[in-house]
């Protein structure tokens, strides 16, 4: 494996900070970034991220090849939990094998911010409908994880109020913002975003960075909470996402991606939800544990992902795309 | 002064709608609501520290009437079993304005 | 333990510093204010959303002496009476320090 | 009219993102801009279209222009709110006459801010002594909304604490801001100007966008309000806007402003308060409705003036100014 | 319903984790917080306008058994005789969910 | 003394910002900027002082210079707690002198970043070690502090909890962050500071002049208790920090340092905590009265130190460094 790039992601500002914020709680400073500054680093970064998606997509306009790659996103995020819960039933019961599962087939946003600026590191770019490909796997495995939920719990299984699933799911804040952000992106073109670019392009990576110091923190509170968990959650996060990094790569090849498309469809694969899942579970899914999935994608999957999965996935890549 | 029942719920923030629509549909006159709040119980720590409302409470409190406890602490009781919180009722005078 | 009246109230919070003013001009010996609070009434939901103080409230609570609260009634009535809210008076027990 | 005016505003990011707003709460998306986010952004906002008005202002210089264009903005100021009152008493008590009386003397800074975006895509300029307009312009309707209460209401009209009255009008963060901001401009001009240009220019229009997100989500949450203020309030708050416009238009030419010139201030007494006002007519007339006066202005005159008023009276100047 | 008592303490932010921990170790079922805080008492005013948790309170309340409240008063008094706040204790009934 | 100096910083937007803020508290404006928006501000502030002293000391390397004026810099945060409390001794109960001598051996970030921009002003350059200087001697007045409290208390003097003193002292949230901004700077180079620097950089001088609104209203705020204070607290919160500047200097001159460097460094020993010293002496001396420790610092020295210390200070190094 390539060395550098591992240790050139490492010493990116981003990476670095995640690493200050998890140094923080190890060492029990009392360095804090109170709420709602994280939402609203959220809530930007959401923003940029769809409007600057929004206007790439204005460029190269709606081709055969974005149909594919986003036909190819709403497969995976239909088959990814589905397999998770199949793997997850092994050990646990109904209710958390569902909610891991939706939590694993949906996507992590900032993973995905940070692959972006990973790849503007190598100079690689990437295709602006791949944000509109993470704005459309965000959802599904909410349904697919309540549906199996539905199906498989017995007794106390109450009937779901469907409406309000659904509405979870495909209408909550980040899915709402990054798909209207993308519409606006793609209304207003380049015009639009010269005129934005200033807000959501060349201050951004430093308010990634900010954001990743407060993900780290966070991240390394919640870790203390996956003992309960026992090893075989741990293994399935770090495993699982890069089985579906895999999948996601050869289907990459497949339909013909290029590499910058390809790393961000595996990350997107990769990733696990800590944002819109763990919502929408905690309120469809009442019996299963928040303390498994949060912490399993919160201070498992996202940092492997950022920190192992970005150059491992980028070196396969390059291997099959030469 | 007039004396009254104060109920005091605090639940996981992302069953707030649910409680607030409850009192709403039990026609009670008022409630207060605290929406930052954070603590610990059987379910283990709400920090409130997440990107979401995941592992954060909130508070309601409202003055009702005697016979009104009843009813809500029926309606209640299904969202705390699920999601876990505290109901608590006390005495109180109400300051007639 | 020493047997203490507790005075809650809640109000408008552009009326906030106004019941400031008038319990420290009562001389109560100290208060409790939060003041990102909302809530429902018969004036319609304060949710607290605006970007100015309209349609928001804030909670204050003084732990005060029997004769106190006849007082603190009389005073903060018109402020009530004016623009909403409400106030509580209930019994509790201070753990002198 | 100029479709193609109405249509390259409808399509401008600002715009889009207020409509972002509307349709998250009209789906019922539970997308939310915690507070203080918004209320960071507002002063942001005060805090940047000050200084840079004060930046104009030191360049421009004060001449015999700038005081003609105070002095009109101080009469409207103290006009508008007075037949607006007799207006209303129509099908009005007097308090609420007042108070929604003063709510339209008043101006509106953001819709003031869009419209200077609006301006800069068109390449026309406008003077900074224009800040200074809506800073003077801010205050004088809460003293004329309360003194009209004053004299009309009977019974239990209690002695106003105008010493009250009058720094709530006058020395209220907003107006404080803008005017401090604006002195402050004036004070260190182009040297300053260019210091602080990356936060208060550069990214000016990314936390406009930004914050009409949030605007539109808290309008349309206003609007359910307004079933109990009748037609005859939702009429009043699309006609009276556009008849201070052709006012302020007709005075505009009167005096030789110029067209950017023209516009703000048309935009100024078109615009109604949603910050201020309310805020000093809940303390000094509390028996009005605020239910009645912040949807008005916050659900119907904002989203009016920045979707059709702002092409409609640049349309109508354009034909005079021919 | 179960009578219990509802103990309440308002301290400077800084000791909230002095308290939390003091609580944690006298085994209460739960405890609620509200960190936001501000007031005035002896030690004048806390407006929580400071860049740190200095000039700030925070609050919180444990729904507890009678014979918890003596030990958790004991544990507390000397953070309250240290940096100040107010110890309430009431008696509420609790909704057994 | 040269008026130019004095009148072109008076004049700067960051210190007008700041009487802005004092001016809203005097004439009673309702301006506020809501918490947590102040500790945002706060934390952007040190993330991006530490980051780009970093990428700073990443291109200057740690040369014996640099070592020096760390030595240095160490020196004076043992020395000025130190002959500050015997001096405060004269008038005052231990408990009180020793916090307000730790709060004076300690530094003020804020006012070292105002310093910078002072600087940036004149085109005078500075180390980005003086920023390592910086997150070194923020710590050291702590301990002493406490030390001579300990020391000198009789009666009640109850055993101190030094692993919690140490950790207040050397991993609060300010210290930290700083220290693991500059050394991520110092990892990540020039790279990362071009990529963080439209965040970190351009608009930085923004952010402070927003950020000194804000300190100008919490300073004003506080100036109230200091009547408590009495003359001779308010004597030394002026006197005090003049004699640890000029101290400063002399060691700065024998040690060689470039005017930019002595000017950060008089700066450093002469600004007063009032972010990390306070929260640490509130809990490791709590008989200690913050209402004179927090306002001195605050509403006293710090105004001092900006308005009258930086050009004074300059002036002075000016005449020796000719
Ligand atoms: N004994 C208690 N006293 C006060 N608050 C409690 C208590 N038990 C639980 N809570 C609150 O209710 C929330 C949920 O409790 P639980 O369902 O027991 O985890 C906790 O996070 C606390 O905020
Ligand atoms: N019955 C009640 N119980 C608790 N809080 C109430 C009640 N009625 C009113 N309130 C609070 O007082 C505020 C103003 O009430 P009102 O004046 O009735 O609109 C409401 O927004 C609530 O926060
Ligand atoms: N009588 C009281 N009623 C309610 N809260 C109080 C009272 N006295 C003190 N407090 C609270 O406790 C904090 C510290 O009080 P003190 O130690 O008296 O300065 C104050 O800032 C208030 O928030
Ligand atoms: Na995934
Ligand atoms: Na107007
Ligand atoms: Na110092």
């Amino acid at each position: 494996m390539d060395t550098n790039l591992i240790l050139s992601n490492l010493l990116s500002p981003p990476i670095l900070f995640f690493f200050l914020g998890v140094l923080a709680v190890a060492v029990r400073s009392d360095l804090e970034i109170p709420q709602p500054i994280p939402k609203f680093l959220s809530l930007y970064l959401l923003f940029a991220i769809g409007f600057r998606g929004g206007t790439e997509l204005h460029e190269s306009g709606l081709t055969s090849e974005v149909g594919i790659a986003l036909a190819a996103a709403m497969a995976m995020a239909f088959l990814v939990p589905l397999y998770s819960f199949f793997i997850l039933r092994v050990k646990l019961p109904v209710a958390d094998a569902a909610a891991i599962a939706a939590t694993y087939g949906s996507i992590s946003a900032v993973t995905f911010i940070t692959a972006a600026s990973f790849l503007q590191r190598l100079d690689v770019g990437f295709g602006g409908h791949l944000v509109a490909a993470m704005a459309l796997m965000e959802s599904p495995a909410i349904v697919v994880g309540v549906l199996l939920y539905n199906i498989h719990a017995r007794g106390e299984r109450r009937g779901i109020a469907w409406g309000e699933v659904l509405r979870e799911a495909f209408l909550n804040g980040s899915v709402f913002l990054i798909l209207g952000s993308l519409m606006i992106g793609v209304l207003t073109g380049a015009e639009g975003a010269s005129a934005l670019a200033p807000f959501a392009e060349d201050i951004f990576k430093g308010m990634l960075a900010f954001f990743l110091l407060d993900m780290g923190l966070i991240a390394a509170r919640r870790l203390g909470d996956l003992r309960r968990g026992g090893l075989f959650l741990t293994l399935f996060a770090i495993v699982i996402p890069m089985v579906n990094a895999m999948a996601a790569i050869a289907i990459a090849n497949l339909i013909g991606m290029s590499r910058g498309d390809a790393l961000m469809f595996a990350v997107l694969c990769a990733s696990a939800s800590y944002i819109a899942v763990p919502a929408a579970m905690r309120l469809s899914i009442p019996d299963a544990n928040p303390s498994l999935y949060v912490p399993m994608s919160l201070a498992i999957t996202f940092p492997f992902n950022i920190v192992v999965g970005l150059p491992l996935y980028m070196q396969i890549i390059e291997l099959f795309w030469r | 002064m007039k004396p009254i029942k104060r109920v005091e719920i605090v639940t996981d923030s992302l069953e707030l709608k649910r409680v607030l629509h409850i009192l709403d549909e039990l026609g009670v006159s008022g409630y207060t609501v605290i929406r930052e709040v954070t603590g610990k119980g059987e379910r283990g720590t709400r920090a409130g520290d997440e990107l979401t409302d995941v592992f954060k409470n909130s508070y309601v409190m409202t003055a009702c009437g005697e016979d009104d406890v009843g009813r809500i602490a029926e309606a209640i009781r299904p969202v705390l079993q699920r999601t876990g919180g505290v109901c608590l009722v006390s005495d109180a005078q109400w300051i007639v304005h």
